[in-house]
């Protein structure tokens, strides 16, 4: 195989893997040095929204990167494309897991995907930081579906948010009445569960009733009745944005004044676009987004990416961060990068202090409570 | 039709089978198997899939697509009966191994006939009261079966919800083979093993009693049961053993992915092995080996084109089917080779 | 002549009803062992039902029939025809993907016992069945006379062999009564006369036939008695010779009182 | 456990009957193609999930209505509405001719079997989806509000809503002109002439390619009248709305008799009332689950749907 090909096929770095790697290896004396991470998500199929916006976080972060170091290193990304989805993402690990010219992964974006690959990660000693797999038992060591060592997170797990979600829904609100509903996914049923146990410690607040609504559902008529037989003031909804919006419509529509609130599912400037005046006032946790967190910086990304930020991007940009600064002091093989995750110690986009506990966890995980007003979801600062 | 022909492979291949004798017939045979059996060492050729390794990529999805779309075409291919919920026998065997595993003492290979038996069990359960319907109304009420089996999964707590079932056992060595997460080889010789005796299967009942039954049902069912063909009983043969081939695939699935989770066993699944059978060549085994291998594998070569992947699947679907539309090998007509046979004594 | 034995079918007052139309109205019938009884009537006169509800295609309205001592009310379809019922169909109803002999093994495997488990293992009384069935069906073919197309498909046959293949399916039931639903139609007078004779080769090896037929010569050249049926009633059931002369059965058939001419 | 449905029971129920007026515009895609061609155009999901887009088109691209833009009314009302109406009708129309023609047509001519045509739909309800996915960037879109959601009144404790009452009438409106024009006019006398013996009415010089296109061009304009009065309730969007409605409208066509347009109309009525009791009664979760298990017992009870014709399933 000749050189120009060898190089073309590297430039279309998803597809030729294979054998852009190899390239790598014969040509290692030539500076910079290429060096691969993966981004992990969904990236086709109905989820592939999300996979995108967190892509092109790192993609972004990468970019930086590669611009800045242009002398030393040149990093690529592979694509995983595990369309959020169990099967496919037991299908591609492997694969990843083998590939020792990946240094690093972040993500996978899914919980249900995560553990899937973890087998394939943990064999190969491939670090992960998720920005986005929230599920309590990823970092439980009790747990079947624990993680450790490879697997860490950036993102505040679920038993955190859940009361977290709780509290805020509640503020305000004496002996509140609420009505919990989920949309069976495997992100929402947990998440629910711990807004319920997070909510036995609010002072006079009461479950009133419950539902588990189908994720595809647009017809939300019968949680509606539901919510008006319980006499709910608070509802909460632990599962994605778009439902959300199209949801809170009908609640409005419906005549209801009760208080909505949501988790980081929600958590997304796309809801208050979506469901438009009925909106207003919904109180949903989550963290920041990049326009939260610097107009300056998200003004810079949709320069340098032709789009605004999404979900998880100060998630998914501290997590590429993570490794490229690992990269940057040397850390090219994976065990040598896995020891740098685990003693990382730096600065979150945010400002806040990064560390990781013994089983993955981010040292804060705090969550914020925005409420939309005119039309946006806006910081009132951590619930505590 | 004469031109085609020269590049009818089905004819082709007919021909030196029908005029080997039974020492070439065997060295045939064993000269493909071992020649599949060596397909994960070719890892690094042209047929390597990006992003995936390709060793995996041949148990799951090829390998699995193979077995579960040999299982179907049991049902729709022999018997002509539509089923939409195939997925929920896998489903079945997946689940079975995901608990039976991760609470007993019990290995793959022990799990497996249980596993095999429930899918089998729940193909009778659905198939007396429901395979009196015919077609399109066989057909709504089998994927509604799929979505059963799901949405009760999704929402009980002994399948552990949504959350899914991790930490699955892998299956024990068998001899000196042993399954490796980074090498999948193993695991695909015995889906081939799983693959070999289906196809056995399926041809030593084709021509017998079985195989006449359902052809008979398949062509006229009415003509069939004024023949004195028990129609219901062999719908339901029909149906348990496509269940149990399903089951089977279920119970090696879980034990490769190690963690299962209801999003797995959708609809989409039950039609993607559905458009195998019928893109291969329905009711031909060969055919619905070959078609079940493209669209396996497919999807997983081309991912360079990656985000119109699904794009080009439907296309290819259309395009297929609407030049051949019997598939890439049809259903062998007999009577052709015969009376080829007949011209050349 | 073979010998006329006991009553084998007994149609007793049988009624049919499609919502509002009366298809069959309190129809009496015999057959009895060994003839060849020969059912003839208009178009619409409800021949055919009468072979749907004898095989359990139609449950009748109310009414008996009578198999062989057994009621044939609760029967499905495949059990009828181990009982001993066969026939052929008006429009032709084979296999046509199967070939000629694997159509009439089909039709033998009825009075076999073994299934799937004996078939998947190779157990010995399935491999004995088969190649009994397979003997079995090819001597029919023998005895119709088609076993040189035994290995054609069915769909590929000349169209009366594919009758005369009918017949043999139906045969390869081992029936006690054999139905045929105008096993003549379409041929011409060469192929009818041809017919004729193997309906007779039919009777004589033991079956017995009702048929429906059209073609008089036909009827009269080889049936043993006749009934007519017009509008789901029975007018007329004699020898041949009566009921051809009998003015209800002309009127029926040309439409006007034969007296009125 | 029957709480809700006491006390919400006039709520559930004109709920139930707008939901099911949807459905049976959807059905009627899938059964008036189903009685011509006795096959299920598996792309009729899609078709509706085309015309939907199609809605929001029209008021978003069109009439440059935004999220935050306010209703329309009077004159203007009328004129966005007609034409969301009318423009999404006629993109689900030329996406059902365009499904026909690539995935049918040729297939037909050969007189291939059955199978084959499935997968060639199901392959292009992949394309048509996955089109609209790689067009939306997989992303949900939002309409903006064009009919202000007045409550009318009250009965019976259930709020009576514009936007409920316009589709339960306008929907009814459009099913009895079809119901008319395939009873009366020389087009639908020839589409229920095919359905009734393809052979007979080719002899009777029917021009069957052009009664078939008809007969998915009628489909699928029902099917994206529904679109409309889908984003007129609901508002949103996505690429894969198109699978659970298809299920759900499939569903009401095999209840109600499928081939069969009265069918189509108590079938799709039928499933949305279900929907919402079972909902309300069992929680939503099971909601499928109890659809399907009433549909395999009104199956097995009734073999042709509740409103099939009395077809007797064997022609011996």
């Amino acid at each position: 195989m000749n050189k120009k090909i060898q190089r073309s096929l590297a430039v279309v770095s998803a597809a030729a893997l294979v054998f852009g790697v190899a390239a790598a290896q014969t040509s290692a004396n030539a500076a910079p040095k290429t060096v691969y991470i993966a981004y992990q998500g969904p990236l086709s199929g109905g989820e592939a929204s999300t996979g995108t916006d967190e892509q092109n976080a790192v993609k972004y972060a990468i970019k930086l990167f590669n611009a800045k170091n242009k002398a030393k290193y040149n990093v690529k990304l592979v694509s995983v494309d595990d369309q959020g989805d169990p099967a496919v993402a037991g299908t591609v690990a492997p694969g990843i897991g083998k590939n020792k010219a990946i240094l690093g992964v972040v993500g996978p974006a899914y919980s249900g995907a995560t553990i899937a690959s973890l087998p394939f990660y943990k064999a190969g000693g491939l670090v992960m930081i998720s920005p986005s797999a929230t599920r309590v038992s990823l970092t439980d060591s009790g747990s079947p579906d624990f993680g450790g060592p490879v697997f860490h997170r950036v993102v505040g797990k679920d038993d955190l948010q859940g009361p977290a979600l709780a509290k805020y829904a509640t503020q305000g609100v004496s002996n509140a009445k609420v009505f919990i509903f989920d949309d069976q996914s495997s992100y929402a049923v947990p998440l629910a569960g711990y807004v319920t146990s997070g909510l036995k410690k609010v002072a006079g607040a009461t479950v009133v009733g419950t539902d588990s609504v189908p994720n595809t559902t647009t017809d939300f008529s019968p949680t509606i009745a539901k919510i008006a037989t319980s006499k709910a003031d608070v509802v909460i909804y632990t599962g994605y944005y778009s439902q959300a919006a199209v949801f809170i419509k009908q609640l409005r529509d419906s005549g209801s004044k009760a208080i909505f609130a949501g988790g980081d599912g929600v958590f997304n400037q796309e809801f208050p676009k979506l469901a438009g005046a009925s909106a207003e006032g919904s109180r949903v946790t989550g963290v920041g987004g990049l326009a939260g967190v610097s107009t300056k910086l998200e003004a810079d990304y949709k320069k340098s990416m032709g789009v605004s930020s999404g979900v998880y991007s100060v998630e998914s940009l501290d997590a590429a961060n993570i490794l490229l600064q690992g990269i940057l002091k040397g850390n090219t093989t994976r065990a040598k990068m896995l020891a740098w995750v685990k003693a990382y110690n730096g600065k979150s986009i945010t400002g806040n202090t990064i560390k990781f506990s013994a089983n993955g966890d981010i040292s804060y995980g705090l969550f914020a409570g925005f409420t939309t007003k005119n039309g946006v979801l806006v910081n009132t600062g951590i619930v505590k | 039709m004469k031109i085609r022909n020269y590049w009818n492979l089905r004819d082709y291949g007919a021909n030196i089978w029908e005029n080997a004798g039974r020492p070439v017939r065997v060295a045939i045979v064993l000269v493909s198997i071992v020649l599949v059996g060596l397909l994960p060492f070719t890892g690094g050729s042209f047929l390597a899939t990006p992003i995936a390794s390709f060793d995996a990529v041949l148990v799951y999805p090829v390998g699995m697509f193979v077995l579960m779309s040999l299982g179907l075409n049991i049902v729709v291919g022999k018997s002509g009966m539509l089923d939409l919920g195939y997925v929920a026998f896998f489903a079945i065997g997946a689940y079975t191994m995901a608990i039976l595993g991760t609470t007993t003492k019990l290995n793959t290979w022990e799990i497996m006939p249980i596993g095999i038996a429930f899918a089998m069990i729940a193909g009778v359960l659905l198939g007396i009261p429901t395979l009196r319907l015919r077609g399109d109304y066989l057909a709504i009420v089998t994927l509604g079966f799929g979505e059963i089996v799901r949405l009760v999964v999704l929402n009980s707590t002994w399948s552990k919800g949504p959350n899914g079932i991790a930490n699955i056992p892998m299956p024990p060595h068998i001899g000196p083979l042993k399954f490796e997460l980074e090498n999948q080889r193993v695991f695909f010789w015995v889906v081939m093993a799983m693959i070999l005796l289906t196809i056995w299967m399926i041809r030593r009942l084709s021509v017998r009693r079985p195989g006449r039954a359902w052809e008979a049902i398949r062509q006229d069912e009415d003509a069939a049961e004024l023949m004195g063909v028990p129609t219901l009983k062999y719908k339901i043969w029909s149906f348990t053993l496509g269940a149990a081939v399903g089951g089977a695939a279920g119970v090696l699935y879980a034990s490769k992915n190690l963690y299962i989770a209801p999003e797995m066993f959708t609809l989409n699944v039950s039609i993607l092995i559905l458009a195998c059978v019928v893109f291969g060549g329905i009711g031909n085994i060969w055919g619905v080996v070959i078609g079940a291998t493209v669209l396996g594998y497919l999807p997983d070569r081309i991912r360079f084109i990656s985000d119109a992947r699904l794009l080009v699947f439907g296309l290819v679907l259309v395009i297929v089917m609407n030049f051949r539309p019997d598939g890439l090998l049809p259903r062998k007509k007999r009577e052709k080779a015969i009376v080829k046979r007949e011209a050349n004594a | 002549m073979a010998k006329i034995g006991k009553t084998l079918l007994k149609l007793d007052n049988v009624t049919m009803k499609f919502g509002g139309v009366t298809a069959l109205n309190g129809v009496n019938l015999e057959v009895k062992e060994g003839e060849i009884l020969a059912l003839i009537g208009p178009n619409g006169a409800g021949k055919t039902t009468v072979f749907n509800v004898i095989t359990g295609v139609y449950k009748q309205t109310s009414g008996i029939v009578d198999f062989d001592g057994t009621s044939l009310g609760n029967q499905k379809r495949f059990q009828v025809t181990a009982l001993g019922v066969a026939r052929t169909f008006q429009n032709i109803r084979l296999w046509g993907d199967m070939t000629a002999l694997e159509n009439v093994i089909t039709a033998t495997d009825v009075h076999k016992k073994s299934g799937v488990v004996g078939a998947l293992f190779g157990l010995p009384r399935a491999r004995r069945e088969e190649s009994e069935n397979r003997e079995r069906a090819m001597e029919i073919l023998r005895f119709i006379g088609i076993d040189e197309y035994s290995d054609r498909l069915a769909k590929n046959l000349p169209y009366g062999v594919q009758r005369r293949l009918e017949i043999a399916r139906a045969l390869g039931t081992s029936p006690k009564l054999l139905l045929l639903d105008e096993p003549a139609a379409g041929f011409n007078p060469a192929e009818k006369v041809e017919l004729a004779a193997t309906i007779k080769k039919v009777r004589d090896a033991g079956y017995t036939v009702l048929l429906i037929e059209h073609d008089m010569s036909l009827i009269m050249g080889i049936s043993d008695r006749v009934v007519v049926l017009d509008f789901g009633t029975k007018i007329a059931d004699d020898i041949p010779s009566v009921v051809q002369n009998d003015p209800r059965v002309i009127e029926a058939y040309l439409g006007v009182p034969a007296d009125a001419s | 456990m029957f709480a809700v449905l006491i006390d919400q029971f006039w709520s559930l129920t004109i709920a139930g009957i707008a939901l099911g007026f949807i459905y049976v515009l959807v059905s009627l895609g899938y059964t008036m193609v189903y009685g011509v061609l006795r096959m299920i155009n598996f792309a009729n999901s899609e078709i509706f999930m085309w015309g939907t887009f199609g809605t929001i088109v029209t008021s978003r691209d069109i009439f440059g209505y935004t999220q935050t833009s306010a209703p329309a009314t009077g004159p203007k009302l009328a004129l966005v509405l007609l034409s969301q109406l009318l423009i999404s009708m006629a993109v689900a129309g030329v996406t059902a001719i365009f499904v026909e023609y690539v995935a049918y047509r040729r297939l037909r001519a050969k007189g291939t079997n059955r199978l084959a045509t499935l997968i060639s739909a199901i392959g292009i309800s992949i394309v048509l989806s996955e089109l609209m996915r790689l067009l939306t960037d997989s992303r949900p879109v939002g309409s903006p509000r064009v009919l202000e959601k007045i409550i009318l009144g009250e009965v019976w404790g259930a709020n009576l809503r514009l936007d409920t009452i316009i589709t339960i009438f306008a929907a009814a409106l459009i099913y009895f002109l079809l119901e008319r024009f395939v009873k009366l006019s020389r087009m639908g006398k020839a589409i229920r002439a095919v359905s009734m013996n393809e052979d007979a009415a080719k002899l009777m010089g029917v021009n069957l390619n052009r009664v078939i296109t008809t007969t998915f061009l009628v489909g699928g304009l029902a099917t994206g009248a529904a679109g409309f009065f889908y984003i007129t309730v609901f508002e949103y969007t996505k690429f894969n709305i198109g699978f659970t409605m298809g299920m759900a409208a499939f569903t009401a066509a095999v209840l109600g008799g499928i081939g069969n347009i009265r069918g189509a109309f108590y079938g799709g009525l039928f499933l949305g009332l279900l929907e919402v009791y079972a909902s309300a009664v069992l929680g939503t979760q099971w909601k499928a689950v109890t659809v399907f298990i009433v549909l395999v017992l009104v199956l097995l009870f009734k073999p042709n749907g509740l409103f099939g014709e009395a077809v007797q399933t064997t022609r011996a």
